[in-house]
């Protein structure tokens, strides 16, 4: 393990960035450890000494505050792939249905979203629902996620009939049918960018840039586009 | 400083706790009592709850309880509405979370209950029922007073599975634990440390009032 | 008079309790028997607290009976009071007041407390009065003084004479001492390896010489007497009995009472001697004479209508040339007084 | 002969023992006193469970004070041999061995057992065993038989006896049944609400007459005495003491033994009758004469060096007009015999 | 399948409950003995890491054991090595969630022992200590069964404080209960599910077989 690379990868995106280190280890024959958690655990591990070498964020914020304060090196922060919000159901009885007409309409018993406060994925639903002035509509419908995967669940189980979720988790093999799905038009809420950084106390700045620069090349973007993510 | 959610917490960690009081004392009674080949089965299955981490306990809840589970359907037969997301449902879940530290303790009071007592009550003409609540269960005392207080304390600090089963609707199911959790996730952490500190002030007292109040009884 | 059937079986590892007899529906009924001969089981058994017998199917809260355990088994989250009510309240027909009964049993001033602090007589007696409180239709008690110290144990028999006397309730009575039994019962059952070897009336049981288990330090008899008179000077009471008038210290007015006499408290002498302190010379015929050790011989002895048993020497027996037959003069240093 | 000196001075809400006063550093010492008058609190500063006195500071582990208590308080997760062995092991100069002690008290066959199945009998021999193994220097006992009943109770006296004759160990034994102190101890200790009220070899505080707490049904004599010769026809052992001889059934053959006579089996005559089947009849002299109840008298007898007391009505004592100084005969009808 | 996280999450329970006993023993049996005024605050003091939500305890551990901390800058001294994300960090971080687990059981157990049997154990020789071991530990058997079983189930279970001190470092700090939260969270149910009931059945045969010897040692 001490010739591997240690990556912290917030947890929406731990299923792409496996496949892309293993298409990396392929090519390097430098070997990754993945640790997957949410962004904000990551970072409070990170500011107390977690010996990771990079950190691959699922928002902007993080990572900035991380450069500011001199944990990150500076200049290595990256915007490594841009996700994607669709609005989902698992709901037989909205198959084939439009999604956005459910919405609209008042047509679902709960409206899931991750915590606006605490995951990307989340504000940008909010600020979707706001541009249409849905937010007073759906205030009583809404049930948070912690984050985006917890809102699926909470979808994907039945218990909401609609759900603001990352276009990345329904090309992963979902294990439950969708019954409508409607992509939530990028314009309407800001970019869902994930930066990346590598973190100052890495022992190996060189592997670590070897990986960022692997990161967005275009195998990677392959992955990356496949998995339902925008290549910045 | 937003008190809604402490004042969540409280009432769902002291209706948790009856319940968890009222229904594990019973099967407490029957582990105790009886002879049966099955009972370290019984025993080891009661404990099962706090093996799995509580999210995941969490998600099964939530499997089950859903609209679609197997008692959430029923239950939305019953009552037209859902468990999932509601102040019952995070109670049914923290039952199902903190039911080994009732039982635990309760078991181990009523093993410790001299059998003559209880046939006395019988022949003085009270059923097994009666002398269940009015001898064994008056007498177990300082078990009934560990396992409140460790499924108090234990639903307070409850997050995982409530956070999964109560999906942290303000007022309804946004305990104090997924406040505090929220603030540390978003880098707030002087209200972080303000809500954490009122939390334990809150748990401090009620459990100081429990022990100093069960040590008078005790030396009584 | 009514009785009362006992029918039961039950195996416990090689231990086989089989007893089928009837006991009388009032007074007590001394249970005797050595240590494991089934005495505990034979009272579980009947307050159902052991499958067997034909009652197996009334649950035991509904049998209405009594049960005074070795140890008080008070709840110690009751008080006094609470203790006592507490069978009170779960048998609908029990109209005893707590008051009255907590006097009979001398406990008045500790019905208040917690039964913490109770001496172990004083907690004897609650457990008592708690099942007295229950208005059962028998009590069962498992030797309930064997627990206490001599002292204690004085302190209750009193409470118990009392019972006896104010209550017609049946009691079965279950002690290895027989001094006890004697003082306490007027019917008597013996039991060995789970079975009853004798039942009957107190008196003729007590005299049977056929029993080795009535045998040692405490065999005696015991005699019914009723008071003649009471000699305030000497405070002596004089009673009369069948074989003549008997004189014990203290003052009586029961109308009839129990004396009873052990065998070791019996001197025998040819001649009525007047020179010595022993107040009670009575005429007596011997009617038995059974070797008892090496040592001693107990002799049975009627006096008018009454048994006595008395021990003595071989040696004096010898000495005297005592034979069945004889008329001699029962000298009695001691009495025991009951009711 | 050395002696142990006790000091010790302890408040307990408003009781107060205070206690300063020497035993014998051998024999048994008997602690008498009714109930509350600080026995057990005694024995607890003794053996370093309470704080008082002046050797407060030794911690009552390295006292190497032997403490019996009233239940046998042994281990239940030991074995009765290990229960035996816990102490000889944190003492480093016992060297008795297990077996021996376990022979002295008769529980050879329950070394190997758990300690669950014993009777109460067996389990508080278990208890002296484990104490004596310890090697202490100092033997409290308090009230060891009085949870027991009283078969089991004379179960384990005749170990006593035998640990009393076999050991110099002194012992200090609390009891408020002066009949199994007159049976164990040589030296008696009377205490009164905290206080030492009567101290000395047990023959002579027992004929004090001045100490209410002597009184009762209990009271008597003790007489040294040594067997004389043995009658094999009628199994009668003859003793020798200060004032004649003395027959008592079975066989005796130790140097010397303790008899114990209660005042109830003494009554006494102007004549010495042969008629009798009164075994002992020897001459006395009237020492002291006191009114015990309305209708009892005590009187103190002197047979040669010895001393006994008998209990006679009133009446008796008017009719046979006795006085102090009368030559009178004593007729003992029993004896318990000791050692 | 990948048994390293079971493996790991046994070797933490384990020595978690190891740590727990030995540590919690001392601390339950002063409070159970000691008359001290300040005995309901120490009690309820022990009971405050339960009541808050791991992941916040857990926080709060992070910047303890932390290089920075208090704690972790002694260790970094003494070690040269830090706590955190390591398995030592783990089994501290574990204690601390789980100590009144271990201590509610064990000062039930340790009051319900008849004093005279202790002072017993004294006036044969045995100093305070010996007394302890050789007697209150061995007569209190019950009550170190249910503290092993809670603090080993809750250690098993345990997740928040895991995550936010460990750092999810496969092979050093990846419990078992973590595995399973990422199979969750990347919707890998399959192997979720799969992991649980592993996690399940092994936690099962555990608890069972430790009822099963401490019925038989009952009964005996
Ligand atoms: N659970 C049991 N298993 C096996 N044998 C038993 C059980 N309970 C009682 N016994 C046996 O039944 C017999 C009768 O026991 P019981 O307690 O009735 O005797 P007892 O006459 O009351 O004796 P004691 O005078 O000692 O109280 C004894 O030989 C005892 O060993
Ligand atoms: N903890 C206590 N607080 C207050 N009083 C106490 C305490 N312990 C003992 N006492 C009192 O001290 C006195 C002596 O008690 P102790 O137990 O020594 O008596 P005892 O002679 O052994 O009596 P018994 O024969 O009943 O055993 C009693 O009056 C008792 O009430
Ligand atoms: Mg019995
Ligand atoms: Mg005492």
């Amino acid at each position: 393990a001490d010739d591997s690379l240690s990556v912290a990868v917030a947890s929406n995106f731990h299923g792409t960035v496996t496949e892309i280190a293993t298409g990396f280890t392929r090519a390097t024959q430098i070997p990754v450890n993945l640790s997957s958690g949410s962004t904000g655990k990551l970072y409070a591990q990170i500011v107390n000494g977690a010996p990771y070498d990079i950190f691959l964020a699922a928002d902007v914020a993080r990572p900035k505050l991380l450069e500011a304060g001199g944990l990150a090196v500076s200049g290595s922060r990256v915007t490594y792939a841009v996700g994607a919000l669709v609005l989902w159901s698992a709901d037989v009885a909205l198959s084939g249905e439009d999604c956005h007409e459910a919405l609209m309409s008042g047509n679902y018993r709960r409206l899931a979203m991750a915590n606006p406060k605490t995951a990307p994925y989340g504000l940008a639903a909010r600020t979707f629902l706001q541009s249409v002035d849905a937010m007073e509509a759906t205030s009583d419908r809404v049930v948070l996620g912690e984050n985006i995967s917890q809102t699926l669940h909470f979808v994907a189980t039945g218990n909401a009939t609609l759900g603001f979720v990352a276009l990345s988790q329904l090309r992963s093999g979902l294990p439950v049918e969708t019954a409508c799905q409607w992509p939530v038009p990028a314009s309407s809420h800001a970019a869902l960018d994930q930066q990346g950084v590598i973190l100052s106390r890495s022992a190996k700045p060189a592997a670590a840039h070897e990986f960022m620069a692997f990161l967005r090349g275009v195998e990677a973007a392959a992955i990356l586009e496949r998995s339902g993510y925008t290549v910045p | 400083m937003d008190f809604g959610p402490l004042w969540l917490s409280a009432r769902l960690a002291f209706v948790t706790s009856l319940v968890l009081i009222v229904l594990g004392a019973p099967l407490a009674w029957w582990l105790s009592q009886t002879r049966s080949r099955w009972q370290p089965v019984v025993q080891a299955i009661v404990a099962m709850p706090i093996v799995l981490p509580p999210t995941v306990l969490g998600f099964y809840l939530l499997i089950l309880l859903g609209p679609k589970g197997a008692i959430g359907a029923w239950w939305v037969e019953l009552s037209g509405d859902a468990l999932t997301f509601s102040f019952t449902g995070l109670v049914i879940a923290s039952c199902v979370y903190s039911l080994p530290f009732a039982i635990q303790p309760l078991q181990n009071a009523f093993e410790s209950l001299p059998r003559k007592t209880i046939e006395a009550a019988w022949t003085l003409g009270a059923s097994r029922l009666d002398a269940f609540f009015s001898v064994a269960v008056p007498l177990s005392l300082r078990g009934f007073v560990s396992a409140i207080v460790l499924s108090f304390a234990h639903t307070l600090g409850e997050f995982g599975v409530v956070l999964m089963v109560g999906g942290n609707i303000p007022g309804e199911t946004r305990v104090v634990s997924i406040a505090i959790y929220d603030h540390v996730e978003t880098l707030n952490y002087a209200a972080a440390h303000q809500l954490s500190l009122v939390l334990i002030a809150f748990a401090f007292v009620a459990l100081f009032g429990m022990f100093l109040i069960n040590r008078r009884w005790q030396s009584k | 008079m009514s009785a009362i059937t006992l029918r039961h079986f039950l195996r416990k590892a090689s231990f086989v309790l089989d007893v089928d007899t009837t006991i009388p529906a009032t007074g007590i009924t001394g249970v005797f028997g050595e240590s494991g001969c089934g005495k505990t089981t034979l009272l579980r058994c009947i307050a159902g607290l052991e499958r067997s017998g034909d009652d197996a199917r009334v649950p035991v809260h509904k049998r209405r009976v009594g049960y005074v355990f070795q140890q008080p088994q008070l709840f110690a989250h009751l008080s006094v009071r609470r203790n006592i009510e507490y069978g009170q309240r779960r048998n609908p027909g029990a109209t005893q007041s707590v008051e009255d009964v907590a006097q009979l049993l001398g406990i008045e001033a500790l019905l208040d407390r917690s039964t913490d602090g109770l001496s172990g007589g004083e907690a004897q007696r609650v457990s008592i009065a708690r099942v007295l409180c229950q208005s059962p239709q028998l009590i069962l008690m498992d030797e309930p003084l064997s627990a206490l110290d001599e002292r204690r144990r004085n302190d209750v028999l009193p409470y118990l004479d009392r019972l006896h006397a104010e209550s017609r309730l049946p009691i079965i009575y279950v002690s290895h001492n027989i001094g006890e039994i004697c003082r306490l019962s007027d019917h008597l059952l013996i039991l060995d390896n789970g079975r009853v070897v004798a039942e009957g009336g107190l008196q003729e049981t007590l005299m049977r010489t056929d029993l080795p288990q009535l045998g040692g330090r405490n065999s005696g008899g015991v005699i019914e007497a009723t008071p003649l008179d009471y000699d305030g000077e000497f405070d002596l009471t004089r009673f009369s009995f069948s074989g003549g008038a008997i004189r014990v210290p203290g003052r009586y007015d029961s109308p009839t009472v129990r004396l009873r006499v052990t065998a070791n408290d019996v001197s025998l002498s040819r001649v009525a001697a007047d020179s010595s302190t022993i107040l009670n010379i009575l005429p007596a015929v011997i009617e038995e004479m059974r070797a008892e050790t090496d040592a001693t011989e107990l002799v049975k002895l009627a006096l008018g209508e009454d048994r006595l048993l008395a021990r003595i020497t071989r040696q004096s027996s010898r000495r005297l040339g005592l034979q069945v037959g004889d008329s001699i003069f029962a000298q009695i240093k001691s009495v025991t007084v009951r009711r």
